[in-house]
Formats: structure tokens, sequence, C-alpha cells
């Protein structure tokens, strides 16, 4: 009969209508700025810098290698590289971006600057209100805008973090175990130039080398 | 001026203007509209006739304009899908280049 | 000759003027539904509101209609030198004002000179319908035949040729 | 104490024609043709717009209802100043008029649309004794206003010179012109059953009752029938869902205004939902006794409420279909327009007459059911047996 799936159709959404006034779990819409649904782990928008410790200035993990901005495709990074060097947050003086913008307005949230980063110091944000009164200069955030603790990203991404935290860790681990035996080398090697400078002082270019060799390993 | 002479020298005027139209236009619509036109004066001349004639009861003259709008809507269902298909044909609704009578 | 006479004769003349002068086809419509409209009110103002209202129903909502459809279709709108006006311009012109001098001498003499006052007919639509359905059935059966027959005749005549060769070899 | 509570009833039916005439008696008497006009028609002016914005709110949050959403709910209490808000941005939005556009038949065509909308509204009965003009061809006033807005659809659609705009008037207009042709056939059975076309005596005719129960054309079989056909026409002549073929936002983003923005927009936006209102009160007029009371001892409630309740049920009848159904397709459009509707009302006329010719009683409602219903199956058998569209397979695709 001509029809029917008509009346079938108004049945259903006069089921709706009726039934959205009385069970309020058919509703689906979520009364944005009130309620606001739990973000999923894997949300990204936009990038951020990560510092560690305290301090958002001393603690940056970026070392203004300027990866980064050669890669991004809408070239939305801006990094000037220092001329100096500071001590990072593990003690080795490193050079820092004087200036590190990123142009969020131009940003496509495409995540390459982070999958370049050798030093795992740019990663994505979740904050999504980011509208801005200022048309020009509002989305156009510097570093210590973008600074952002490493408290946070843990907070933000935990997977993500833990993973990225124990790399470090043990990527410093392995620095340090490889410094302490480079400085004991160094001693060792050291020592026994000494040694051998006191010990052969008349024979003056033979062990020269040698002791040469030694110390590029 | 009766009221009579008012609506017959107008309906002259009407026609004298479609009349004009079908005459110097080239476009075939346009000379269709003037047609219209022309029959829409004759309307005119009847209703007024029949309005200030002696016998308005008889309901002719309203009868007639009935008709004839009728046979005009006819007339322009036809005279258009003719056009269309005299354009279809020959690519143009210029009368002036519609001279040949092959193809 | 009542001031409303005079306006609705005037924006009868002045729409269907304009229908038969302007440039551009569909301004030409246009205009030429302002006039019929025009001459619609005229009815009305004559006491005739079938007529007036069927104007109304035919000429704006149909053959206006269909006049812009066939402008769209031919591509007339574009004002180019096909639209307009023919070598006849001065002599039909001509003819037309010679036709009108002619109608205006023959209304001016064969017309009394005094108003005729009659009463405007009463309730004219009920007997309208009376007498389509009585005495005038057999031009209404005749009309309502060439209605169709225009419309069959007009459907098979604007039919897409090419389109109307396949449906007879499929049939 | 009834025969002055029924006058109590009368008088509250009556207060807009009282107040009228009250008015009236203070203006001096060559004035009073004038006065007495625009008395009539400044209620109706007003009244319908503000139906208007209350519609596009109930609209909207009936819609939002039906989908299991909210509604706008953020201006004023439940969202009910929403229309205000949106008044105020059309209105302070930048007339933007395309540089190509056709000036003056762009800037006239929402205006000609707007006073065709408006026009229509002078024949229809909004309660007893309110109506502005009874016109003895009333009905056929109203359909010939009504083919005046396929005129400004045209023009509108035109005067942009954009092709969108062209394509959603062109699509307009030949689908105005396909399902007037039903509207005018379905109401002809009203006509013919009434022997009038003055609306004032069409609802008169209407306003009696036979015990408890309404004279009403829609409770005869042809009535039922005609008054369906009407409300589907009517649903395509105001060119909404599931026939918003021409403002099909996926394919031609709003049809024939497309190019119009801000005050025009808003005019466009009100013709279209008062031409909606006009052919739903002229389905009330014809077909469910205008502003008379569904049953006899319900007639003490004014009449003019009683026309404004009918006309909501059938403008919630509109926003329930438009919920539910999706657009249909040109072709889909066309067939049911001219190969189901159109028999449908001619058979439907036919059914009246023979309703009219035979002697009251089950054999004659029983006969007439039984030819509409009979042509109403073989019709739609006709239009199954050429499927509109066949499940569709993929051959790369799973």
């Amino acid at each position: 009969m001509l029809g029917e799936g008509i009346v079938k159709g108004l049945a259903e959404t006069a089921r709706n209508f009726f039934g959205s006034y009385v069970n309020k779990e058919r509703l689906t819409t979520v009364q944005y700025p009130e309620e606001r649904l739990p973000q999923i782990e894997a949300t990204r928008d936009f990038p951020f810098l990560v510092y560690d410790g305290a301090d958002p200035a001393a603690g940056l993990r970026c070392v203004a290698c300027q990866i980064c901005e050669k890669e991004c495709p809408p070239k939305c990074i801006y990094i000037v590289k220092s001329t100096d060097k500071k001590p990072d947050a593990t003690g080795k003086p490193q050079a820092y971006p004087a200036q590190f913008d990123i142009d969020i307005s131009v940003c496509m949230s495409c995540q390459i600057c982070v999958e370049v980063c050798p030093f795992d110091a740019i990663k994505m944000d979740v904050e999504f209100e980011l509208s801005s009164e200022d048309r020009f200069g509002g989305l156009l955030l510097d570093k210590y805008k973008l600074a952002k603790s490493n408290e946070y990203y843990n907070k933000i991404h935990p997977t993500e973090a833990g993973a990225v935290d124990a790399a470090l860790a043990e990527e410093r681990a392995k620095a340090k175990l490889a410094a302490e035996a480079k400085a004991k080398k160094d001693a060792e090697a050291a020592a026994a130039k000494a040694a051998a400078a006191a010990a052969a002082p008349a024979v003056s270019a033979t062990p020269e080398p040698a002791a040469a060799t030694g110390e590029t390993k | 001026m009766s009221p009579l002479t008012g609506y017959l020298l107008l309906s002259a005027f009407l026609f004298s203007i479609g009349l004009a139209g079908a005459l110097t236009r080239r476009n075939a619509i346009l000379v269709l509209i003037g047609i219209e036109l022309m029959l829409n004066a004759a309307n005119l001349n009847f209703i007024a006739f029949w309005r200030y004639g002696p016998h308005p009861e008889a309901l002719t003259g309203v009868m007639f304009a009935i008709f004839s709008i009728s046979v005009a809507a006819a007339e322009a269902a036809v005279g258009l899908s003719i056009i269309l298909a005299v354009y279809r044909h020959s690519r143009t609704t210029n009368l002036d280049q519609l001279n040949s009578m092959k193809g | 000759m009542t001031i409303s006479f005079l306006l609705l004769a005037a924006i009868t003349i002045i729409g269907t003027a304009a229908a038969m002068t302007l440039k551009n086809l569909v301004h030409c419509v246009l205009a030429l539904t302002l006039g019929l409209v025009g001459l619609a009110a005229l009815y009305l103002e004559l006491g005739a509101q079938f007529v007036g209202f069927t104007q109304i129903l035919v000429y704006v909502g149909a053959v206006a209609i269909l006049a812009a459809f066939a402008i769209m279709m031919t591509r007339s709108a574009i004002p180019t030198l096909s639209n307009a006006e023919s070598s006849f311009r001065a002599s039909g012109s001509l003819i037309a004002v010679l036709v009108f001098a002619v109608l205006a001498w023959a209304v001016y003499t064969g017309t009394s000179k005094q108003a005729i006052l009659l009463a405007p007919p009463e309730g004219s639509v009920a007997q309208v319908g009376s007498a389509l359905m009585h005495h005038f059935v057999l031009p209404l059966e005749v009309i309502g035949l060439l209605l169709t027959a225009a419309l069959v005749g007009a459907a098979i005549v604007a039919m897409d040729e090419p389109r109307a060769k396949q449906t007879r070899g499929r049939q | 104490m009834s025969g002055s509570l029924l006058a109590y009833a009368n008088d509250v039916d009556q207060i807009f024609v009282l107040a009228k005439h009250w008015l009236l008696g203070y203006v001096p008497g060559p004035l009073e043709p004038i006065t007495s006009a625009i008395l009539s028609v400044v209620p109706v002016m007003l009244a319908f717009p503000l139906l208007f914005a209350i519609t596009t709110v109930l609209e909207r949050k009936g819609l939002g209802r039906m989908q299991n959403r909210y509604g706008p709910n953020r201006t004023g209490w439940f969202g009910i100043l929403q229309p205000m808000a949106d008044g105020v941005k059309s209105l302070t939005k930048e007339d933007i008029v395309p540089r190509t556009a056709d000036q003056l038949v762009h800037y006239l065509a929402p205006v000609v649309m707007v006073i065709a909308s408006f026009l229509a509204y002078a024949v229809l009965p909004i309660g007893r004794n309110m109506v502005i003009a009874n016109l003895n061809a009333g009905v056929l006033f109203f359909f010939a206003i009504g083919s005046m807005v396929e005129l400004s659809v045209f023009m509108a659609g035109w005067s942009s010179h954009s092709k969108y705009s062209l394509l959603g008037a062109m699509r307009a207009i030949a689908q105005m012109i396909s399902y007037e042709m039903p509207l005018v056939l379905s109401s002809v059975v009203v006509i013919m059953a009434a022997g009038s076309l003055s609306t004032v005596t069409i609802v008169n005719l209407q306003a009696g009752y036979t015990g408890i129960w309404p004279h009403w054309y829609l409770f005869t079989p042809w009535g039922i029938v005609g008054f369906v056909i009407f409300m589907i026409a009517a649903t395509a002549e105001s060119n909404r869902c599931p026939f918003d073929m021409p403002e099909g936002e996926s394919e031609i983003i709003a049809g024939y205004f497309i190019e119009y923005s801000g005050f025009k927009f808003a005019l466009f936006f009100l013709a279209e939902y008062l031409g909606m209102f006009a052919t739903s009160a002229m389905a009330i007029t014809l077909f469910l006794g205008g502003w008379a009371a569904p049953f006899s001892f319900l007639t003490w409630i004014p009449s003019y409420i009683w026309f404004f309740a009918k006309l909501l049920t059938i403008i919630f009848m509109f926003i329930w279909v438009r919920g539910t159904l999706p657009r249909l397709r040109m072709d889909q459009l066309m067939n049911f327009a001219w190969k189901f509707m159109l028999p449908l009302s001619l058979i439907n006329i036919v059914g009246a007459g023979v309703w009219h010719f035979m002697p009251a009683g089950f054999v004659r409602w029983g006969a007439v059911s039984l030819l509409l219903i009979l042509s109403c199956v073989l019709l739609s058998r006709g239009l199954r047996r050429n499927k509109w569209f066949h499940v569709r397979t993929y051959r790369y695709a799973t």
C-alpha cells in the first residue's frame, strides 16, 4: 500500500518527539559550555613546548635545532637560535631558542614537528578554546605561551608521556654512563700519558700517536 | 467621453501596440507576445461591451472573453513549443534568419 | 472616466508598451505581466470578477511563465542583435499607427457621446457558472477538447527529437 | 442564565468586529471606507508575521525534539526570543547585491513575493464575520494570487545572474506549476458541493451540526481524498520538505534566493511561511470548516481561536512531515504530480459528482469510497511498476 513507509517514519519521529520530553537520556546534545564530553587520550590539535623542572625559561627541552621549522609544511614555526649556551635540565650546556613562535592560525595540526623532533621537546596540545579578540597577534604564540610543563604533558597524554619519560630517562642514564666511562677513560688516558711522559721523557715522538688513538676511541 | 469610449480607445491602443510589436520585433517569442496582446485587446472590448451593452444578464461578452482566454492559453502553449522546436532545429529564434524551407 | 480607470489604463499602457520596446526579453515578459495585471484590474473595474481572476491565473501564472521558460530554453535572454527591431521598423510602426487611427475614428464616430449608466450586473460568478453549464455547455466541451489537444500537441512538438526516436525504438 | 452566558460568548466571539465598529463610530463619514479597510488589514498584517515568528522557533524546537536534540534554548526563556534575535541579525546584516544582477528586478522580486503572499489573506475568513474581503470569486482570487508567487520566484532566480538561483527558480516553477493543478482540482470538489466560490459561503455551509458532529467536507470520502491531495500539493507549493527541491541545501544551496542577504532574505523567508499559512488556512476553509468548532458543544469558544488552533495543528503536521521524510528526486516529484495526484484528483471530482447524485445513506458512502480507494490503489500500483529506483549494486566497492 502506498504510504506505509511514510506512516512508519511519522511514528518514529513522533516517538522521538514525545520520548525526548519524557526520557532525558534520549537527548544526545551536550550543553557545551556547562557540560563537556571527556576528551579521549589521542586528542591533538596544536603543538606546545615541553619544559622540565619548575622554570619554563630554563627548562625547555628545545635546543633550537630548527628541524621542525624546516619540516613544517605551512611554515608556521619561527625560531631564532641563541648565540650562547645555557645548561639544560640535566645541567649540560646547550643552545636554546632565543625566540620560538608558532602561528596557530596557520598551523594545520599535522604533527610533523612532533615526529621530527629528536629531543621530544615539542608535543601536541589538547586546548581548543583558542578564540581571540586580537585578529593578528592573538594566535601568534611565543615561547612563553607555548611552554608547558612535563607534568601537564603527563596529564593530557599519560601513556605517551610515560613512554617519552622512560626513553628520556634511559637515554640520560646511558649518557651519564657514557660520560662517566669517558671521564674514566680520559682520566686513565691522562694518567697513562702522564706516566708515559714521566717514564720516557727522552723518547719524545713515538708514543704520542697511540695515546691519541686511545683518546679518540 | 463616455466610459465605453474610454475602454474602446484603450483597447484600440493596446491592439496597435501589439500589432506594432508583432510587426517590428524580430524575436519569435516577442511576436507571439504581441499576438497575445492583440487578443487581450479584443477581450477588453468584449468585456466593455458586455458591461455597457443593453443585455448584461446574457453574459455573452464574459463567455466570449473566457473562451478567448482559454484559446489564447492553448495558442501560447503550442506557439511556444513550436518556437522551441524551431530553435532546436535552427539554433535561432530570429524570424529574419528563419528564411529557408529546407533544413 | 474615473481616476481609477485612468490609473489602470496608464499602468496597462506603460506595461504593454514596455513589453514591446525593451531590449531584454525577460524584461519584456515582466513588463507584459504588469500590463496584463493592469488589464485584469480593468476587468474587475468593469465588474467581471471571474474573467479578471482568470486573466491573472492564466496570463501571469501560465503564459508569462511559459514565455519565460521559452526565453530561457532558447537562450534569448542575452540582448543581442536578434532581439532588436527588424527592418520593418518604420513600416510596421506606420501600419500600427494607421490601424490605431482608423479604430479610434471608428470608436469616436460609432459610439454615442453620452454616458451609458447601467447598474453593474450582480453576482456574476454564479451566473457565469450556470451559464457555462447550461447555455454554453457545448462550447465548454469543445474548449476542453481543444485544450487537451493543445496540451498533447505542445508536448509532442516540444519533445526532444532523438529521445522520441529512442522511445519509439523501445516500443 | 444560560442565555446570558451564550450572549457573553457571542460577544467574546465578535469582540474584534465590535471593536472595529466602535472605532469606526469616531471616524467622520468620508474617511470611513479607508479607515475600515485599514482596521481590517492591519491586524492581519500583524497577526500572521507574529505567527511566522512563533512558527520559526516552534519548528526549530520541534525538529530538534524529533531528532532527539534540544533545539534553540539559549535566547530567552526556553529559546522563545530566538526569532527576535534572528530578526535583529537579518536586519543589521549587509545587503549584498551581485554586481551583475539586474538591479531593479532583483530589488522587486522579494517585494512582489511578500505583497502576493499578503494579498492571499484578503479572502480567508479568520473568524465569524472576520474576513477582509468577501469576494464572489474568493477561491479563484486565492489561486490567481498564488500564481503571482511563481513569477516573483522567476524574477528572483533570473535577476541574480547565478546558475544556482536560476536552477532553483526553474525547479521551483516547474514544481509549482505541476502541483498547482492537483491543488486547484482538489478544491474543485468543495466548490462543487458548496456551489460557490466565496470562502465565506463555503465556511458558513460547514458551520452546521448533525447531533454533535460538524458538517465539514472532510467527513466525506471525496473530502478526505481531496484534503490529502490538497495538503500534499500545498506542501509542494510552499516548497517544504519533502518537496524542497528548489532550495535543496545539498545541491543548490538555497535555490532562487541564494544571492539575497539580510533583510531581503528575511522577506523571502517571511513570504514562504506566509504562503504556507495561507494554503493551510485555505485547506481549513475548504475542508475543515474554517472557524467552525469541531463539536456542537464547543461553539462557546470564540471562532478565531478555533481557526488558529486548526492552523497550528496543520503547521505541526508540516513540521512533523519535514522532520520525517527525505527530499524527493526531481523525476519522482514530477511522476508523483502527473501520474498520481492529477488522475486521482480528477477521479475525486467524478466521485464528488456521484456523491451529489446518489441518495444519502450508506450505499453512497460505500460506492464513493470504493471508487476512490480502488483508483488510489491502482494508481499507486502504476507508480510502483516502473520502479523509481533500484537497489544499487557496486562492482568494486564491497
